[in-house]
Protein backbone atom coordinates (compact mmCIF):
# COMPACT_ATOMS: atom_id res chain seq x y z
CA UNK A 1 0.00 0.00 0.00
CA UNK A 2 1.37 2.99 -1.01
CA UNK A 3 0.48 6.35 0.56
CA UNK A 4 1.14 9.75 -0.56
CA UNK A 5 0.31 13.18 1.37
CA UNK A 6 -0.96 16.25 -0.31
CA UNK A 7 -1.12 19.61 1.59
CA UNK A 8 -4.87 20.61 0.61
CA UNK A 9 -7.47 21.49 3.69
CA UNK A 10 -5.65 23.67 6.32
CA UNK A 11 -3.60 21.83 8.52
CA UNK A 12 -4.46 18.15 6.89
CA UNK A 13 -3.40 16.26 4.38
CA UNK A 14 -5.11 14.79 2.19
CA UNK A 15 -3.80 11.28 0.84
CA UNK A 16 -4.67 8.97 -1.66
CA UNK A 17 -4.79 5.54 -1.95
CA UNK A 18 -4.99 3.67 -5.10
CA UNK A 19 -4.58 -0.23 -6.40
CA UNK A 20 -5.06 -2.42 -9.20
CA UNK A 21 -5.49 -6.20 -8.11
CA UNK A 22 -5.50 -9.03 -9.75
CA UNK A 23 -7.41 -11.14 -7.13
CA UNK A 24 -10.95 -10.34 -5.74
CA UNK A 25 -11.38 -8.16 -2.44
CA UNK A 26 -13.72 -7.11 -0.25
CA UNK A 27 -15.21 -3.37 -0.96
CA UNK A 28 -17.00 -3.45 2.45
CA UNK A 29 -13.72 -3.72 4.43
CA UNK A 30 -11.89 -1.19 2.11
CA UNK A 31 -14.56 0.92 2.80
CA UNK A 32 -14.83 0.34 6.35
CA UNK A 33 -11.17 0.79 6.71
CA UNK A 34 -11.16 4.18 4.73
CA UNK A 35 -13.90 5.44 6.34
CA UNK A 36 -11.96 4.96 10.14
CA UNK A 37 -9.15 7.12 8.66
CA UNK A 38 -11.51 9.89 7.72
CA UNK A 39 -13.73 9.20 10.85
CA UNK A 40 -13.77 13.40 11.18
CA UNK A 41 -14.32 14.21 7.59
CA UNK A 42 -17.48 15.42 7.75
CA UNK A 43 -18.57 12.78 4.57
CA UNK A 44 -17.75 9.85 2.78
CA UNK A 45 -19.30 9.28 -0.47
CA UNK A 46 -18.58 6.21 -2.66
CA UNK A 47 -19.36 3.86 -5.95
CA UNK A 48 -18.86 0.42 -6.30
CA UNK A 49 -19.15 -1.05 -9.96
CA UNK A 50 -19.62 -5.18 -10.06
CA UNK A 51 -19.87 -7.34 -13.08
CA UNK A 52 -23.53 -6.78 -14.13
CA UNK A 53 -25.74 -10.44 -14.19
CA UNK A 54 -26.71 -10.74 -17.66
CA UNK A 55 -25.64 -12.63 -20.57
CA UNK A 56 -21.65 -12.79 -19.68
CA UNK A 57 -20.81 -16.01 -17.78
CA UNK A 58 -17.70 -13.85 -17.08
CA UNK A 59 -15.31 -11.11 -17.65
CA UNK A 60 -11.89 -10.92 -18.35
CA UNK A 61 -10.19 -6.96 -17.86
CA UNK A 62 -6.97 -6.61 -19.09
CA UNK A 63 -4.47 -3.87 -18.72
CA UNK A 64 -0.99 -2.31 -19.73
CA UNK A 65 0.43 -2.61 -16.12
CA UNK A 66 2.98 0.14 -17.04
CA UNK A 67 0.70 2.89 -17.75
CA UNK A 68 -2.16 1.35 -15.61
CA UNK A 69 -1.06 2.19 -11.99
CA UNK A 70 0.62 5.32 -13.11
CA UNK A 71 -2.14 6.53 -14.58
CA UNK A 72 -4.57 6.05 -11.80
CA UNK A 73 -1.96 7.37 -9.57
CA UNK A 74 -1.89 11.16 -11.67
CA UNK A 75 -5.73 11.14 -11.90
CA UNK A 76 -6.64 10.89 -7.94
CA UNK A 77 -4.04 13.48 -8.18
CA UNK A 78 -6.24 15.69 -10.50
CA UNK A 79 -9.20 14.68 -7.89
CA UNK A 80 -7.03 15.66 -5.07
CA UNK A 81 -6.04 19.15 -6.68
CA UNK A 82 -9.98 20.01 -8.27
CA UNK A 83 -11.78 18.87 -5.15
CA UNK A 84 -11.36 20.18 -1.45
CA UNK A 85 -10.65 16.52 -0.14
CA UNK A 86 -9.28 14.55 3.14
CA UNK A 87 -8.65 11.82 0.63
CA UNK A 88 -9.29 9.50 -2.39
CA UNK A 89 -9.24 5.92 -2.63
CA UNK A 90 -9.30 4.25 -6.23
CA UNK A 91 -9.11 -0.16 -6.55
CA UNK A 92 -9.62 -1.67 -9.75
CA UNK A 93 -9.78 -5.30 -10.82
CA UNK A 94 -7.43 -7.09 -13.35
CA UNK A 95 -8.12 -10.85 -14.68
CA UNK A 96 -11.15 -12.87 -14.63
CA UNK A 97 -14.33 -12.04 -12.66
CA UNK A 98 -17.63 -13.13 -11.99
CA UNK A 99 -21.21 -12.07 -12.14
CA UNK A 100 -21.74 -10.22 -9.05
CA UNK A 101 -17.67 -9.96 -8.52
CA UNK A 102 -16.26 -6.02 -7.45
CA UNK A 103 -14.69 -4.35 -10.33
CA UNK A 104 -14.03 -0.90 -8.83
CA UNK A 105 -14.47 0.28 -6.10
CA UNK A 106 -14.10 4.50 -5.79
CA UNK A 107 -14.38 6.88 -2.49
CA UNK A 108 -13.82 9.82 -1.46
CA UNK A 109 -14.03 12.01 2.28
CA UNK A 110 -14.55 15.55 2.00
CA UNK A 111 -15.68 18.34 4.63
CA UNK A 112 -18.13 18.90 2.08
CA UNK A 113 -20.48 16.49 0.53
CA UNK A 114 -21.04 17.60 -3.31
CA UNK A 115 -17.34 18.08 -3.18
CA UNK A 116 -17.03 13.91 -2.08
CA UNK A 117 -19.84 12.83 -4.26
CA UNK A 118 -18.52 15.05 -7.27
CA UNK A 119 -15.49 13.88 -6.94
CA UNK A 120 -16.15 10.22 -7.03
CA UNK A 121 -18.15 11.20 -10.05
CA UNK A 122 -15.25 12.65 -11.61
CA UNK A 123 -13.29 9.57 -10.84
CA UNK A 124 -15.54 6.96 -12.39
CA UNK A 125 -15.91 8.76 -15.53
CA UNK A 126 -12.32 8.96 -16.37
CA UNK A 127 -11.29 5.48 -15.29
CA UNK A 128 -14.07 4.17 -17.47
CA UNK A 129 -12.54 5.66 -19.96
CA UNK A 130 -8.79 7.04 -19.48
CA UNK A 131 -7.05 4.00 -17.41
CA UNK A 132 -6.04 2.05 -19.85
CA UNK A 133 -8.31 -1.53 -19.34
CA UNK A 134 -9.80 -3.52 -22.07
CA UNK A 135 -12.96 -5.78 -21.36
CA UNK A 136 -13.85 -8.78 -22.74
CA UNK A 137 -17.24 -10.94 -22.03
CA UNK A 138 -17.70 -14.85 -21.90
CA UNK A 139 -20.80 -15.32 -23.75
CA UNK A 140 -22.67 -18.97 -25.17
CA UNK A 141 -21.01 -18.30 -28.46
CA UNK A 142 -16.88 -17.01 -26.96
CA UNK A 143 -15.38 -14.37 -25.90
CA UNK A 144 -16.45 -10.70 -26.98
CA UNK A 145 -14.61 -7.30 -26.67
CA UNK A 146 -16.41 -4.59 -25.29
CA UNK A 147 -16.20 -1.80 -27.51
CA UNK A 148 -15.71 1.66 -25.93
CA UNK A 149 -19.24 3.69 -25.66
CA UNK A 150 -19.47 7.32 -27.06
CA UNK A 151 -21.36 7.99 -23.75
CA UNK A 152 -17.64 7.92 -21.75
CA UNK A 153 -16.48 10.44 -24.17
CA UNK A 154 -19.38 12.43 -23.49
CA UNK A 155 -19.03 11.96 -19.59
CA UNK A 156 -15.26 12.80 -19.79
CA UNK A 157 -16.39 16.45 -21.46
CA UNK A 158 -18.43 17.28 -18.77
CA UNK A 159 -15.30 17.83 -16.93
CA UNK A 160 -13.37 20.32 -18.90
CA UNK B 1 17.97 -7.81 -26.45
CA UNK B 2 16.14 -5.69 -29.36
CA UNK B 3 12.47 -4.21 -28.61
CA UNK B 4 9.50 -6.60 -27.43
CA UNK B 5 6.18 -5.05 -29.13
CA UNK B 6 3.05 -6.17 -27.28
CA UNK B 7 -0.20 -6.51 -28.73
CA UNK B 8 -2.94 -4.92 -26.07
CA UNK B 9 -6.48 -5.88 -25.84
CA UNK B 10 -7.85 -6.80 -28.91
CA UNK B 11 -5.04 -6.31 -31.09
CA UNK B 12 -3.62 -9.20 -29.69
CA UNK B 13 -6.86 -11.03 -31.41
CA UNK B 14 -5.77 -8.90 -34.61
CA UNK B 15 -2.06 -10.12 -34.65
CA UNK B 16 -2.84 -13.62 -33.93
CA UNK B 17 0.06 -13.24 -30.74
CA UNK B 18 0.43 -10.87 -27.28
CA UNK B 19 3.96 -10.13 -28.44
CA UNK B 20 6.82 -9.77 -30.74
CA UNK B 21 10.61 -8.88 -30.86
CA UNK B 22 11.73 -6.67 -33.10
CA UNK B 23 15.29 -5.68 -33.39
CA UNK B 24 17.00 -2.31 -32.14
CA UNK B 25 16.05 0.22 -33.30
CA UNK B 26 12.85 0.61 -34.31
CA UNK B 27 11.16 3.09 -35.69
CA UNK B 28 7.17 3.83 -36.98
CA UNK B 29 8.18 2.51 -41.12
CA UNK B 30 10.06 -0.40 -38.97
CA UNK B 31 6.96 -1.59 -36.64
CA UNK B 32 4.24 -0.87 -39.58
CA UNK B 33 6.28 -3.20 -41.57
CA UNK B 34 6.67 -6.23 -39.20
CA UNK B 35 3.03 -6.35 -38.24
CA UNK B 36 0.50 -7.38 -40.50
CA UNK B 37 -1.77 -5.51 -42.54
CA UNK B 38 -5.11 -5.61 -40.35
CA UNK B 39 -2.72 -4.18 -37.70
CA UNK B 40 -0.79 -1.97 -39.71
CA UNK B 41 -4.11 -0.31 -41.04
CA UNK B 42 -5.25 0.05 -36.88
CA UNK B 43 -2.01 1.86 -36.53
CA UNK B 44 -2.27 4.13 -39.01
CA UNK B 45 -5.52 5.19 -37.32
CA UNK B 46 -5.75 7.64 -34.49
CA UNK B 47 -7.86 5.64 -31.97
CA UNK B 48 -4.44 3.19 -31.19
CA UNK B 49 -2.03 4.79 -29.24
CA UNK B 50 1.67 3.59 -28.50
CA UNK B 51 3.72 3.37 -25.64
CA UNK B 52 7.84 3.52 -25.71
CA UNK B 53 9.26 2.56 -22.41
CA UNK B 54 6.12 3.12 -20.49
CA UNK B 55 5.10 6.76 -21.99
CA UNK B 56 2.25 7.05 -24.14
CA UNK B 57 4.10 8.90 -27.25
CA UNK B 58 2.39 12.47 -27.89
CA UNK B 59 3.03 11.57 -32.01
CA UNK B 60 3.42 8.13 -32.42
CA UNK B 61 4.81 8.38 -36.00
CA UNK B 62 7.89 9.65 -33.76
CA UNK B 63 8.38 6.39 -32.21
CA UNK B 64 12.12 5.61 -31.27
CA UNK B 65 12.42 2.03 -29.25
CA UNK B 66 15.98 1.47 -28.25
CA UNK B 67 17.52 -1.71 -27.70
CA UNK B 68 15.38 -3.01 -24.31
CA UNK B 69 12.61 -0.86 -24.78
CA UNK B 70 9.19 -2.09 -24.44
CA UNK B 71 6.88 -0.95 -27.41
CA UNK B 72 2.56 -0.92 -26.52
CA UNK B 73 0.61 -0.73 -28.80
CA UNK B 74 -3.02 0.16 -27.16
CA UNK B 75 -6.03 0.01 -28.86
CA UNK B 76 -9.20 2.30 -27.52
CA UNK B 77 -10.62 0.75 -24.04
CA UNK B 78 -13.64 -0.37 -23.28
CA UNK B 79 -16.52 1.16 -22.25
CA UNK B 80 -18.79 0.17 -18.88
CA UNK C 1 -37.48 -3.34 8.52
CA UNK C 2 -39.79 -2.67 6.26
CA UNK C 3 -39.81 -3.62 2.52
CA UNK C 4 -41.82 -1.62 -0.27
CA UNK C 5 -41.68 -3.14 -4.11
CA UNK C 6 -42.14 -1.00 -6.93
CA UNK C 7 -41.82 -2.00 -10.92
CA UNK C 8 -39.00 0.01 -12.33
CA UNK C 9 -36.59 -1.58 -13.97
CA UNK C 10 -37.85 -4.77 -16.62
CA UNK C 11 -38.66 -8.04 -14.46
CA UNK C 12 -37.10 -6.59 -11.30
CA UNK C 13 -38.58 -4.95 -8.58
CA UNK C 14 -37.28 -1.83 -6.82
CA UNK C 15 -37.47 -1.74 -3.34
CA UNK C 16 -36.46 0.83 -0.54
CA UNK C 17 -35.15 0.27 3.05
CA UNK C 18 -35.74 3.62 5.28
CA UNK C 19 -34.76 3.88 8.80
CA UNK C 20 -35.02 6.53 11.46
CA UNK C 21 -32.27 5.00 14.90
CA UNK C 22 -31.98 6.32 18.06
CA UNK C 23 -28.88 4.43 18.56
CA UNK C 24 -25.53 3.89 16.64
CA UNK C 25 -25.19 1.35 13.70
CA UNK C 26 -22.84 -0.01 11.43
CA UNK C 27 -22.63 1.75 8.32
CA UNK C 28 -20.10 -1.09 7.06
CA UNK C 29 -22.80 -3.60 7.65
CA UNK C 30 -25.58 -2.08 6.26
CA UNK C 31 -23.88 -1.69 2.97
CA UNK C 32 -22.58 -4.68 2.83
CA UNK C 33 -26.04 -6.16 3.75
CA UNK C 34 -27.17 -3.60 0.67
CA UNK C 35 -24.74 -4.54 -1.72
CA UNK C 36 -25.55 -8.67 -1.40
CA UNK C 37 -29.08 -7.80 -2.25
CA UNK C 38 -27.91 -6.25 -5.62
CA UNK C 39 -25.06 -8.01 -6.32
CA UNK C 40 -25.85 -8.39 -9.90
CA UNK C 41 -27.05 -4.48 -9.92
CA UNK C 42 -23.64 -2.96 -12.14
CA UNK C 43 -23.31 -0.36 -9.23
CA UNK C 44 -23.90 1.06 -6.02
CA UNK C 45 -23.03 4.45 -4.69
CA UNK C 46 -23.17 5.83 -1.22
CA UNK C 47 -23.28 8.51 0.70
CA UNK C 48 -21.80 8.21 4.65
CA UNK C 49 -22.32 11.57 6.52
CA UNK C 50 -20.49 11.87 9.85
CA UNK C 51 -20.28 14.09 13.02
CA UNK C 52 -17.13 16.55 11.78
CA UNK C 53 -14.78 17.16 14.52
CA UNK C 54 -14.20 20.55 15.62
CA UNK C 55 -15.86 22.82 18.22
CA UNK C 56 -18.28 21.07 19.12
CA UNK C 57 -18.22 18.15 21.86
CA UNK C 58 -21.58 16.60 20.82
CA UNK C 59 -24.29 17.20 18.79
CA UNK C 60 -27.77 16.09 19.46
CA UNK C 61 -30.53 15.27 16.12
CA UNK C 62 -33.97 15.81 17.25
CA UNK C 63 -37.06 15.38 14.81
CA UNK C 64 -41.01 14.99 14.54
CA UNK C 65 -41.48 11.56 14.69
CA UNK C 66 -44.44 11.02 12.96
CA UNK C 67 -43.35 13.08 10.01
CA UNK C 68 -39.93 12.13 9.76
CA UNK C 69 -40.15 8.47 9.00
CA UNK C 70 -43.47 8.74 6.52
CA UNK C 71 -41.14 12.35 4.84
CA UNK C 72 -38.12 10.06 3.95
CA UNK C 73 -40.06 7.10 2.53
CA UNK C 74 -41.85 9.72 0.50
CA UNK C 75 -38.59 10.91 -0.60
CA UNK C 76 -37.28 7.56 -1.29
CA UNK C 77 -40.34 6.79 -3.90
CA UNK C 78 -40.08 10.03 -5.24
CA UNK C 79 -36.17 8.66 -5.86
CA UNK C 80 -37.45 5.04 -7.48
CA UNK C 81 -39.80 6.80 -9.59
CA UNK C 82 -37.14 9.48 -10.71
CA UNK C 83 -34.17 7.52 -11.64
CA UNK C 84 -33.87 3.68 -12.73
CA UNK C 85 -32.87 2.21 -10.06
CA UNK C 86 -33.11 -1.45 -8.32
CA UNK C 87 -32.98 -0.09 -4.83
CA UNK C 88 -32.68 3.06 -2.25
CA UNK C 89 -31.59 2.64 1.36
CA UNK C 90 -31.61 5.75 3.69
CA UNK C 91 -30.97 5.81 7.23
CA UNK C 92 -30.98 9.09 9.57
CA UNK C 93 -29.75 8.53 13.37
CA UNK C 94 -31.71 10.90 15.79
CA UNK C 95 -30.61 11.60 19.93
CA UNK C 96 -26.93 12.36 20.50
CA UNK C 97 -24.06 11.96 18.76
CA UNK C 98 -20.12 11.94 19.44
CA UNK C 99 -17.51 13.51 17.01
CA UNK C 100 -16.71 10.77 13.82
CA UNK C 101 -20.46 8.91 14.48
CA UNK C 102 -22.23 8.36 11.30
CA UNK C 103 -25.41 9.83 11.44
CA UNK C 104 -26.76 9.83 7.73
CA UNK C 105 -26.14 6.89 5.18
CA UNK C 106 -27.76 6.98 1.63
CA UNK C 107 -27.25 4.35 -0.87
CA UNK C 108 -28.77 3.06 -4.16
CA UNK C 109 -27.90 0.35 -6.86
CA UNK C 110 -28.55 0.65 -10.40
CA UNK C 111 -27.34 -0.83 -13.97
CA UNK C 112 -25.92 2.55 -14.71
CA UNK C 113 -23.89 4.73 -12.32
CA UNK C 114 -24.64 8.14 -13.35
CA UNK C 115 -28.10 7.16 -11.81
CA UNK C 116 -26.93 5.90 -8.83
CA UNK C 117 -25.08 8.58 -8.50
CA UNK C 118 -27.58 11.11 -8.84
CA UNK C 119 -30.05 9.32 -6.92
CA UNK C 120 -27.02 9.46 -3.76
CA UNK C 121 -27.02 13.30 -4.51
CA UNK C 122 -30.79 13.67 -4.61
CA UNK C 123 -31.60 11.98 -1.43
CA UNK C 124 -28.53 13.80 0.25
CA UNK C 125 -30.32 17.58 -1.34
CA UNK C 126 -33.49 16.66 0.03
CA UNK C 127 -32.87 14.84 3.41
CA UNK C 128 -30.52 17.88 5.04
CA UNK C 129 -33.10 20.28 4.02
CA UNK C 130 -36.78 18.87 3.59
CA UNK C 131 -36.77 16.22 6.37
CA UNK C 132 -37.63 17.26 10.12
CA UNK C 133 -34.46 17.54 11.95
CA UNK C 134 -33.18 19.89 14.11
CA UNK C 135 -29.25 20.14 15.46
CA UNK C 136 -27.92 21.63 18.20
CA UNK C 137 -23.96 21.74 19.10
CA UNK C 138 -22.73 21.14 22.50
CA UNK C 139 -19.56 23.46 22.57
CA UNK C 140 -17.72 25.22 25.33
CA UNK C 141 -20.09 27.44 26.58
CA UNK C 142 -23.21 25.56 26.20
CA UNK C 143 -25.88 24.01 23.24
CA UNK C 144 -26.31 26.15 19.64
CA UNK C 145 -28.81 25.44 17.78
CA UNK C 146 -27.57 24.93 13.97
CA UNK C 147 -29.77 27.16 11.25
CA UNK C 148 -31.13 26.40 8.10
CA UNK C 149 -27.99 27.08 5.51
CA UNK C 150 -28.98 29.16 2.05
CA UNK C 151 -27.29 26.45 0.24
CA UNK C 152 -29.52 23.95 1.09
CA UNK C 153 -32.74 25.53 -0.48
CA UNK C 154 -30.33 26.18 -3.97
CA UNK C 155 -28.85 22.86 -3.75
CA UNK C 156 -33.15 21.62 -3.46
CA UNK C 157 -33.51 23.87 -6.40
CA UNK C 158 -31.31 22.17 -8.60
CA UNK C 159 -34.01 19.50 -9.32
CA UNK C 160 -36.81 21.28 -9.90
CA UNK D 1 -57.95 15.45 26.53
CA UNK D 2 -57.94 18.34 24.63
CA UNK D 3 -55.14 18.99 22.24
CA UNK D 4 -51.08 18.47 22.44
CA UNK D 5 -49.02 21.23 21.18
CA UNK D 6 -45.27 20.45 21.02
CA UNK D 7 -42.77 23.03 20.45
CA UNK D 8 -40.29 21.47 17.87
CA UNK D 9 -36.60 22.26 17.91
CA UNK D 10 -35.23 25.86 18.80
CA UNK D 11 -39.08 26.90 19.17
CA UNK D 12 -38.84 24.78 22.36
CA UNK D 13 -36.39 26.93 23.73
CA UNK D 14 -38.56 29.78 22.72
CA UNK D 15 -41.55 28.88 24.58
CA UNK D 16 -39.62 27.43 27.59
CA UNK D 17 -41.70 23.80 27.30
CA UNK D 18 -41.44 21.13 24.99
CA UNK D 19 -45.61 21.18 24.76
CA UNK D 20 -49.00 22.69 26.60
CA UNK D 21 -52.61 20.64 26.39
CA UNK D 22 -54.82 23.74 25.19
CA UNK D 23 -58.52 22.99 25.41
CA UNK D 24 -60.28 21.59 22.14
CA UNK D 25 -61.38 22.77 19.18
CA UNK D 26 -58.29 24.89 19.10
CA UNK D 27 -58.02 27.35 15.70
CA UNK D 28 -55.19 29.63 14.74
CA UNK D 29 -56.27 32.48 16.83
CA UNK D 30 -56.74 30.07 20.11
CA UNK D 31 -53.51 29.19 19.28
CA UNK D 32 -51.65 32.52 18.97
CA UNK D 33 -53.08 33.54 22.26
CA UNK D 34 -52.25 30.53 24.48
CA UNK D 35 -48.86 30.68 23.29
CA UNK D 36 -46.18 33.74 24.39
CA UNK D 37 -45.57 36.93 22.53
CA UNK D 38 -42.20 35.47 20.87
CA UNK D 39 -43.22 32.28 19.91
CA UNK D 40 -46.42 34.06 18.49
CA UNK D 41 -44.41 35.96 16.55
CA UNK D 42 -42.67 33.54 15.21
CA UNK D 43 -45.84 31.89 14.16
CA UNK D 44 -46.90 34.48 12.27
CA UNK D 45 -44.40 33.95 9.66
CA UNK D 46 -43.61 32.23 7.16
CA UNK D 47 -41.26 29.96 8.16
CA UNK D 48 -42.86 28.00 10.86
CA UNK D 49 -45.15 25.17 10.10
CA UNK D 50 -47.72 23.40 11.73
CA UNK D 51 -48.96 19.72 11.67
CA UNK D 52 -51.75 18.63 12.76
CA UNK D 53 -52.70 14.95 13.16
CA UNK D 54 -49.34 13.49 11.77
CA UNK D 55 -49.88 15.80 8.48
CA UNK D 56 -48.57 19.26 7.60
CA UNK D 57 -51.15 21.74 7.24
CA UNK D 58 -50.74 23.75 3.56
CA UNK D 59 -52.41 27.35 5.61
CA UNK D 60 -51.80 26.83 8.36
CA UNK D 61 -54.19 29.74 9.40
CA UNK D 62 -57.17 27.03 8.66
CA UNK D 63 -55.84 25.15 11.68
CA UNK D 64 -58.76 23.06 13.27
CA UNK D 65 -57.31 20.56 15.84
CA UNK D 66 -60.07 18.34 17.33
CA UNK D 67 -60.28 16.68 21.15
CA UNK D 68 -57.13 14.15 20.91
CA UNK D 69 -55.23 15.45 18.23
CA UNK D 70 -51.50 16.63 18.60
CA UNK D 71 -50.71 19.81 17.07
CA UNK D 72 -46.94 20.39 16.34
CA UNK D 73 -44.81 23.59 15.94
CA UNK D 74 -42.19 23.14 13.46
CA UNK D 75 -39.48 25.82 12.63
CA UNK D 76 -37.11 25.63 9.58
CA UNK D 77 -34.96 22.49 9.89
CA UNK D 78 -31.05 22.47 10.48
CA UNK D 79 -28.31 23.00 7.77
CA UNK D 80 -25.29 20.20 7.63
Amino acid sequence: MKWLFFRRLAGVSAMREVRVLGHAFSPTTMLEDFSRLYGAAGGIASFLGQVRAGTAQALELLHYEPLTLPGMEALADQALERFSLHGVLAIHRTGHLSPGEPIVLVAAAAPHRREALQAVDFLMDHLKSAAWFWKRELRADGWHWIEPRKQDISDIARWA
Amino acid sequence: MGVRVLFLGPLADLAGTDEVRLAAPLNWEGLLCAVNPAVAEHLRGDRVKVACAGKVIADKTQLAALDGDEVALLPPVSGG
